[in-house]
């Protein structure tokens, strides 16, 4: 069975299914239907991967288009696995979450489902693709949704931020583009077969040109610091679903792009650029905490969270230990889920106060204690506490590179003190002390925000304490991505599935 | 002097799309002469569509019926695989255009009538109509399809004035912003005869050089004449300037964004989709065929004028207000990404078959798109005609989501995000541009591509985000053609930009050959 | 002895084209228009001279009957305008701008 | 070349002599000065003040110039023509035939629209 | 037949030569004309019944001579207003091109003068023809110039109508030449009069019949074209439209009024009289050859003799010119024009046409299938253009009488509104009475492009 073209082509119906449907209300509960099948569909195929079979599973290969050597390839190993299953675990919940969102505006309510559909497809696309050219098409077409999520349904600044968020991705995206020609024209296989393409460049020079035109893209993406800039606007901007969707899973797909592209394919101008690389990550680190502590507006500030962490992320990523790789990935899907919890909750009380600045509420914990517990848990799990999911990855991160760059990894953890800072400061200001009077009327959570709050924070105890599942599917395919790098760990590595124990 | 002349032999099999275009043109000139002025329009237009339809199937059966390797008449025209392409290409596109022409009210009543004087009034009330601009329409297309299938100099000069000067005309045609309309038609009509004069004197050059116009013996003489290097020089120099002109390259680009906007806006898109293709046609014959010999001398001109072109067209539109400017600069800056088309040759065949397939793509997949782009310009209405201003466009995607969807999808098909025709265009003339080693024009391109996004993206910011003002403009019902032409842009763009293959492969095989010497 | 025709082809279209840039007058660029075509057409008649065939004298009639053409054509849309502005100055027409 | 020097030498002798003729006819008269006689003629009115450059004049005479022009050009191609036929045979007539036609079917196209009718 | 001059024998002479035999043309031109405005005078005077003048010398034989001299010791006006320059320059630039084409026209063959053997004939060049065109439209811009420069309101529109008629008849002068090219094979004047030397033969049931030899006869379609042409375009009666004092009192030379300007307009008319009439004589009468009983005489194409031939058949051309103008009335303007455009042009074209298919049949290696269904497909296509231009044009007179007549009866039945017997003088003109219904047919309207 083609078990990923049928995730995309029942997203796509679906979208299209929306668009036809006549009633909003309908369009919702199709729209949550959709994503709860494709969800299904998902997890019955991640229980059919074997871990330690072929490096890429459930492959499908077609000629697309021959004059240009593209193939519509799509097949997933354990990392683009595990994304996948965060992308569509987090789908249904965005639907659930974003119930009322779109009526906000006068903007039409099934052209955004049908949007978050399509968004949907583009994503399990771009983690499936085997293709680099496809890869590329997805990577691309995928702002186009999000480019209409934010700036129909964002805030005030929508179109500034949509338009931000388009152009930073978009020049990245086109650098990328010349980096693929490049990278075919010289590997000269008359493919884009991901496959065909490893290990044809030996020549580091041409490496590290191309090398630079993924990795730019890609950090712009994820985004790295000094490319950062767009995602506050754009986080802050967007609708809490879109942005749990942004910074969720879209933002990913640059440091997934980094562990399978920019290593795999350049080897050695990965190598050449790791210290590079990684002072840019510590710095993204440090930076992006110290910019979240004085943040006034929490959408922004949990924007500039997501900074710091994908500076971990990359940082695990270029560790090039197994480790530190595994973390990376592991720490991706824990992302997803903890910001994802903290953009929706914000995104609640938002939606309840009609303000996102820090300053206008306090004591929120007496009125609305169920939302405010959430928001703990959310904010811990941001904060990387033991025992919340988040922690085993930054811990794997933090060891891993400290198995082999010492003091990018101890800055690197000034890094997880300062998250506490942000996240307890920011709940004490809004939750505790003396209730406000803008929010003694506030509405606790209900039903539906529980359903939505309650698989997010299930999830990140459950991998806090039991992250082996996902750790198994991981560990193989990211030891097979480090060597193809050819590198080894320095030494033998530590069994990492107790870590978090 | 009284040396036996032998009589010429023309293969009229071969130039039969040709003449069955102008053949049309004639008849529909005696339509004009002839026929009662309520029956004109009814006889014109199966009258037009179905001689570009016949065109259209004669260039195919000839394409199927294997591409000639020789020169016909008398090595003045080729018609070789690219000639073909670009013939099909242009036939298409015009017959699309033509659906659009057909919407009588976008041209003046009476074009002598001063505006606002009583006689306008008057061949208003008479419901008075220019209906020569069928015949006019098909005098360009006639020109269009000679233009880059000229083997020789003259003839391609010729074809260059049959198909711009109906255009002059027609770019003075428009029914509102009249005065506007008879400016965009001065300038263009100066311009381009300034131009053409200059293409002409570099012919003179060249046959002073050479001794002949025709482009394969030009070539020949490249190697073989010594001594008059400086007329060599300056002839190309000086026909590359009417060339690069005709398709807008900076620094020659100034008038396209008055024409385009003063011109009525299905010319418009007539002259956007196949004046562009023609004109690159042609000017990849004559700097390939003609001066192949000297394109150590020419590619770094090139190459400077692709920079500017992309660059000045990027950056000009930013500040556009006018969506017709807008698409004009939109439409500068495709010309310069095309350049990088015409540079990318190589030392191989395969290498020239890339870059030229690769361009025959692009021009196919932009024709669509602009004159679909343009259909939608049409059917935004303010009472005083077209709402011309961006501002107006401002919320149009609540007023009209699908009219304004489509155009959100022609803008990002002209950005080139992919799965749209135009990201594989770019690509594929990227893809030949670095293969041929010319990557800091690629990145160029990028570059310029991304800056280009900015400001498609900002009139779909505009549609989509901005409020509509509330005595914003109406968008009317489109006619039958109208409709069918923003459907068949649309279908084209999506199907070049998902399956494009069967296309690529028709260019390819165009392109195998090359063009005939 | 052809030279001298050349340089004078090359005087006229100089001529020409730098009336084109600097004339206001419509009408007169456009004179400079024909007289630039001229040119080309002494230029290739001296050429067909010097290279011993007649091809060039051949284009002479092509240029011809071309600028004929360009004459009728722009002399109407000339005059149509000038009939709405009431004077033919190319400053005049102003209304498109960058 | 020598072809042409006898025309020169007929064109200065018949310049010379009209030039001499109209500048010596100033100096070969009386001189009487007279301010009616020195207005432009207009059968005894007031002269009409004239731009100028000429003024404006009936737009007509544009378009006989311009159709004046098109088949002047159709001469030019019908001489070479003419004195070649015996070469170019039934190609050359087939060939004429085609453009006079065409040149016909603009004329046609002139007649109907009023282009050669003078009020 | 080696004195006939072929266009290798040009080009030879010495400057010497060359000047003597233009002067030789120039002062036979100014003779020409001192005598021909006499015999115009004379001969016309006679045909009405008039003695013509018979003051000055025998017959009035010194006439122009006086008139000559009267005109340049009158005074030299400049008047106030006109454009000194232009006004000054119109006369030499209408003179100058007018005595220039008789540069190629041949007088006789070759003859030995002062010991060279030279042909009678200034010059020849393998375009000739094509000169004598182009002299005679530079003359076109001394008329316009002249009208222009003189800044009045006659003048500018004598100089237009001038013009326009004279280009206007060129074209149809042009095409009527086509046939004798087509004929001769050549432009050259010197050698179109020696194809005019034997016609040939005719084959027709058997018998050779000698063709005639003047392409008068075989082409006499062009040359009655050529012969009305020519009028035209010498602004001669009865197409002396230009200078109709009924309208515009001397047209494009109103304000030349005296003097020796005047003059040159009155030579340069002569001297191209005198032109297009050698023309005449050279492309159809033969040039200077001896007509059919003197040429039986072996000497009467050799020599100085044929100069005797060549003369006396200009005197009866210019004889021609007299007689048409003594006999008929001047046209109005427009039927000049529409005669021009809509009659002589097609006509000639047709015959252009028609000329070149026989011709074409005569060739030994034709394929005559294709030949004659061209010419069936042109004359079915001309035959039914012509039909439908007959009824349209006879629908269109229908309704303009029906149209007047309406008029008529509406403004009989309501005198007031401006109709008969007698206007009062105060209502309106019916010209400017706007009929109730196109008042209120604005209901179709719309913004007018003068708005935006």
């Amino acid at each position: 069975m083609p078990w990923l073209s049928t995730l995309m082509g029942v997203s796509v119906l679906g979208a299209l299914g929306v668009t036809l449907v006549r009633n909003d209300k309908l369009a919702k509960q199709f729209t949550l239907v959709v994503s709860l099948i494709v969800l299904a569909l998902t997890v019955a195929m991640a229980v059919q991967f074997s871990p330690n079979g072929d490096k890429f599973q459930f492959a499908e290969t077609h000629d697309w288009i021959p004059a240009f050597g593209v193939h519509y390839g799509v097949a997933v190993d354990g990392i683009a696995l595990v994304l996948i299953l965060l992308s569509v675990i987090l789908v249904p919940i965005v639907v659930l979450a974003s119930w009322h969102d779109a009526e906000a505006g006068k903007r039409s309510v099934r052209t955004y489902f049908s949007l978050l559909l399509v968004l949907e497809a583009m994503m399990i696309g771009v983690f499936a693709a085997t293709d680099v050219f496809l890869f590329y098409v997805f990577f691309e077409a995928m702002l186009i949704p999000m480019y209409f999520m934010i700036g129909s349904y964002g805030g005030a600044q929508r179109s500034y931020a949509a338009v931000k968020f388009l152009l930073y991705s978009l020049f990245g995206g086109l650098l990328m583009l010349v980096a693929v020609i490049a990278l075919y024209s010289i590997a000269g296989k008359g493919t884009f077969m991901f496959s065909d393409l490893v290990g044809t460049i030996q020549d580091v020079t041409t490496q590290k040109w191309l090398f630079l035109g993924f990795f730019i893209a890609f950090a712009i993406k994820a985004p790295l610091w000094p490319f950062h800039t767009w995602l506050p606007d754009a986080a802050a901007q967007a609708p809490a679903g879109a942005a749990v969707l942004l910074v969720g899973v879209l933002d990913k797909v640059g440091t997934y792009g980094m562990l399978r592209f920019c290593l795999e394919l350049f080897p050695d101008a990965a190598k050449f650029f790791t210290p590079l690389v990684i002072a840019l990550s510590v710095i993204g680190i440090v930076y992006g905490a110290i910019v979240a502590i004085g943040q006034t507006d929490m959408k922004r500030l949990i924007a500039y969270t997501s900074v710091s962490h994908f500076g971990f992320i990359a940082l695990g990523v270029f560790a090039m230990t197994t480790s530190a790789g595994s973390g990376a990935t592991l720490y991706m899907v824990n992302h997803g889920f903890s910001t994802g919890a903290l953009f929706l909750i914000v995104g609640f009380l938002v939606y309840r106060r009609g303000s996102h600045f820090i300053a206008d509420y306090g004591g929120v914990q007496k009125v609305a204690p169920i939302l405010a517990g959430t928001f703990l848990v959310a904010g811990l799990s941001s904060l990387s506490l033991p025992g919340l999911s988040t922690f085993v990855s930054e811990f794997m991160v933090l060891t891993g590179t400290y198995q082999r760059y010492v003091v990018p990894a101890v800055i690197a953890t000034v890094g997880v003190i300062l998250a506490a800072i942000y996240i307890l400061w920011m709940y004490q200001r809004t939750m505790n002390g003396p209730t406000a009077e803008s929010v003694k009327s506030l509405p606790d959570l209900n039903a539906r925000e529980k359903w939505v709050v309650a698989p997010l924070v299930a999830l990140l105890l459950v991998f806090g304490f039991y992250p082996k599942p996902l750790l198994d599917v991981i560990n193989p395919a990211v030891k097979d991505t480090l060597s193809s790098v050819s590198v080894t760990d320095p030494k033998p590595a530590v069994p990492v599935a107790q870590e978090g124990q | 002097m009284n040396g036996t002349i032998q009589a010429p032999s023309i293969e009229y099999a071969l130039l039969a799309p040709v003449l069955v275009v102008f053949g049309a043109a004639i008849v529909g000139v005696l339509v004009e002469a002839f026929a009662p002025r309520y029956l004109r329009s009814a006889i014109h237009l199966p009258l037009t569509l179905l001689s570009l339809a016949g065109a259209f199937a004669l260039a195919v059966w000839q394409a199927v019926k294997g591409v000639p390797t020789k020169p016909a008449a008398m090595g003045a025209v080729a018609v070789d695989g690219p000639a073909l392409f670009i013939w099909g290409t242009i036939l298409i596109l015009a017959f699309v255009s033509v659906l659009l022409i057909k919407d009588e009210e976008h041209f003046v009543g009476s074009a002598a009538a001063v505006p606002g004087s009583a006689e306008e009034e008057q061949s208003l009330v008479e419901r008075a109509a220019h209906t020569e601009v069928y015949p006019l329409v098909l005098f360009a297309v006639g020109g269009m399809l000679l233009f880059p299938a000229a083997n020789d100099l003259l003839v391609a000069f010729v074809a260059l004035e049959v198909m711009s000067l109906p255009l002059y005309l027609l770019c003075g045609l428009a029914r509102r912003r009249r005065l506007l309309s008879q400016e965009a038609a001065v300038k263009y009509f100066l311009l381009g005869a300034f131009s053409s004069a200059f293409f002409l004197y570099g012919t003179a050059l060249l046959y002073g050089f050479a001794g002949s116009v025709d482009l394969a013996k030009i070539n020949q003489a490249l190697g073989a004449v010594g001594g008059q290097d400086t007329l060599l020089y300056i002839g190309a120099a000086m026909l590359g300037v009417g060339l690069l002109f005709k398709i807008g390259a900076a620094p020659f680009q100034a008038w396209k964004p008055d024409v385009y906007q003063g011109a009525p806006t299905p010319i418009t898109a007539l002259m956007a989709s196949g004046t562009l293709v023609a004109a690159f046609g042609a000017l990849l014959r004559v700097f390939w065929v003609g001066l192949g010999g000297l394109d150590w001398d020419w590619r770094p001109v090139l190459y400077g004028v692709a920079i500017l072109t992309m660059v000045v067209g990027a950056i000009l539109a930013i500040t556009q207000t006018d969506i017709k400017r807008m698409l004009a600069y939109s439409s500068i800056a495709h010309g310069g990404f095309l350049l990088i088309g015409v540079i990318a040759t190589g030392q191989t065949q395969a290498e020239n078959t890339s870059a030229l397939s690769g361009l025959l793509f692009y021009l196919v997949a932009y024709g669509f798109t602009t004159v679909g782009a343009f259909a939608i310009v049409t059917m935004v209405r303010d009472p005083g005609g077209e709402a011309w201003h961006l501002s107006r466009w401002a919320g149009l995607g609540k007023r009209s989501p699908l009219l304004a969807g489509t155009f959100a999808f022609f803008l990002l098909a002209f950005a080139g995000i992919p799965l749209t025709s135009g990201f594989f265009g770019k690509y594929a003339i990227f893809q030949a541009a670095v293969a041929n080693g010319a990557m800091p024009l690629v990145i160029i391109g990028v570059v310029a591509s991304a800056i280009a996004a900015f400001f498609y993206v900002r009139v779909i910011v505009l549609m989509f985000f901005s409020d509509p003002a509330a005595d914003g403009p109406s968008v009317v019902l489109p006619s039958r053609g109208t409709a069918a032409v923003v459907g068949i842009a649309a279908l084209a763009t999506v199907v070049l930009g998902v399956y494009p293959q069967p296309v690529l492969d028709l260019a390819h095989t165009a392109a195998q050959s090359l063009f005939v010497r | 002895m052809t030279t001298h025709y050349l340089v004078l082809s090359a005087l006229l279209f100089a001529i020409g084209g730098v009336g084109v840039l600097v004339r206001r007058n419509a009408i007169v660029v456009f004179m400079c228009v024909e007289l630039m075509l001229n040119a080309c057409n002494l230029a290739f008649v001296t050429f067909a001279r010097q290279n011993g065939n007649l091809d060039g004298q051949l284009i002479a009639f092509f240029v011809m009957i071309v600028a004929a053409a360009e004459v009728v054509i722009g002399l109407a849309i000339i005059v149509t305008i000038f009939r709405t502005r009431r004077s033919a100055s190319v400053d005049d027409v102003s209304l498109l701008k960058y | 070349m020598e072809l042409y020097v006898p025309i020169v030498v007929l064109a200065v002798l018949a310049a010379g002599f009209a030039v001499f003729s109209v500048s010596i006819a100033p100096f070969t008269g009386p001189k009487r000065w007279n301010r009616a006689k020195l207005d432009a003629y207009e059968c005894g009115i007031e002269p009409t003040p004239q731009p100028v450059g000429g003024g404006r004049f009936p737009l007509k005479y544009m378009i006989t110039a311009m159709l004046f022009i098109v088949f002047d050009i159709e001469i030019i191609f019908l001489y070479p023509w003419a004195v070649a036929f015996d070469r170019l045979g039934v190609f050359g007539l087939v060939e004429m035939v085609l453009f006079i036609v065409t040149v016909l079917v603009a004329y046609a196209y002139v007649w109907r629209r009023r282009g050669l009718d003078w009020d | 037949m080696n004195n006939v001059p072929t266009l290798d024998d040009f080009g030879h002479d010495p400057l010497w030569i060359s000047i003597i035999k233009a002067v030789a043309i120039f002062v036979f031109l100014m003779l020409g004309v001192l005598m021909g405005v006499w015999t115009e005078r004379k001969l016309i005077s006679r045909m009405q019944h008039r003695y013509g003048p018979n003051r000055a010398g025998k017959f009035g034989l010194l006439q122009s001579v006086a008139d000559g001299l009267k005109m340049g010791l009158k005074e030299d006006i400049m008047p106030r207003t006109v454009d000194k320059v232009i006004y000054f320059l119109a006369p030499v630039i209408i003179a100058v091109p007018a005595f220039l084409a008789f540069s190629v026209v041949p007088f006789g063959p070759m003859v030995w003068m002062f010991g060279h053997k030279t042909p009678l004939q200034l010059t020849d060049l393998p375009v000739a023809v094509l000169l004598v065109l182009a002299t005679a439209s530079i003359g076109v811009y001394g008329v316009v110039l002249a009208g222009w420069g003189s800044r009045s309101p006659y003048a500018v529109l004598g100089g237009l109508r001038s013009a326009a008629q004279v280009v206007s008849y060129e074209i149809a002068m042009g095409l009527s030449f086509v046939a004798v090219f087509l004929q001769a094979g050549t432009l050259s004047t010197s050698e179109i009069v020696a194809k005019q030397a034997s016609g040939g033969t005719w084959d027709i049931l058997g018998l050779s019949i000698p063709a005639p030899s003047w392409y008068v006869v075989s082409l006499i379609p062009s040359f009655l074209i050529y012969a009305i042409t020519m009028l035209g375009e010498t602004n001669r009666v009865p197409f002396d439209l230009p200078e109709g004092e009924g309208e515009l009192v001397g047209g494009f030379h109103t304000e030349y009024s005296s003097s020796l300007k005047f003059a040159m307009f009155m030579l340069a008319e002569y001297v191209n009289v005198f032109t297009v009439s050698a023309m005449a004589i050279t492309l159809f009468f033969g040039g200077w050859r001896a007509p059919w009983p003197l040429s039986l005489w072996d000497g009467a194409n050799s020599g100085w003799w044929p100069m005797l031939w060549f003369f006396l058949k200009l005197v009866i051309a210019f004889g021609f010119f007299v007689w048409v103008r003594a006999s008929l009335p001047r046209v109005r303007y427009d039927q000049l024009m529409a005669f021009g455009w809509k009659v002589l042009i097609p006509v000639n074209l047709a015959w252009i046409l028609l000329a070149a298919t026989f011709k074409a049949l005569r060739m030994p290696e034709a394929d005559r299938a294709i030949i004659l269904s061209i010419g069936a497909v042109v004359i079915i296509g001309a035959f039914a253009i012509w039909l439908r231009f007959d009824t349209v044009n006879q629908r269109r007179r229908e309704a303009k009488a029906a149209a007047i007549e309406e008029e008529f009866e509406q403004l009989r039945e309501e005198p007031a509104a401006g109709g008969f017997p007698v206007p009062p003088l105060d209502a309106p003109h019916y010209h400017g009475v706007v009929p109730a219904a196109r008042l209120n047919s604005d209901a179709a309207k719309e913004v007018t492009s003068g708005s935006n």
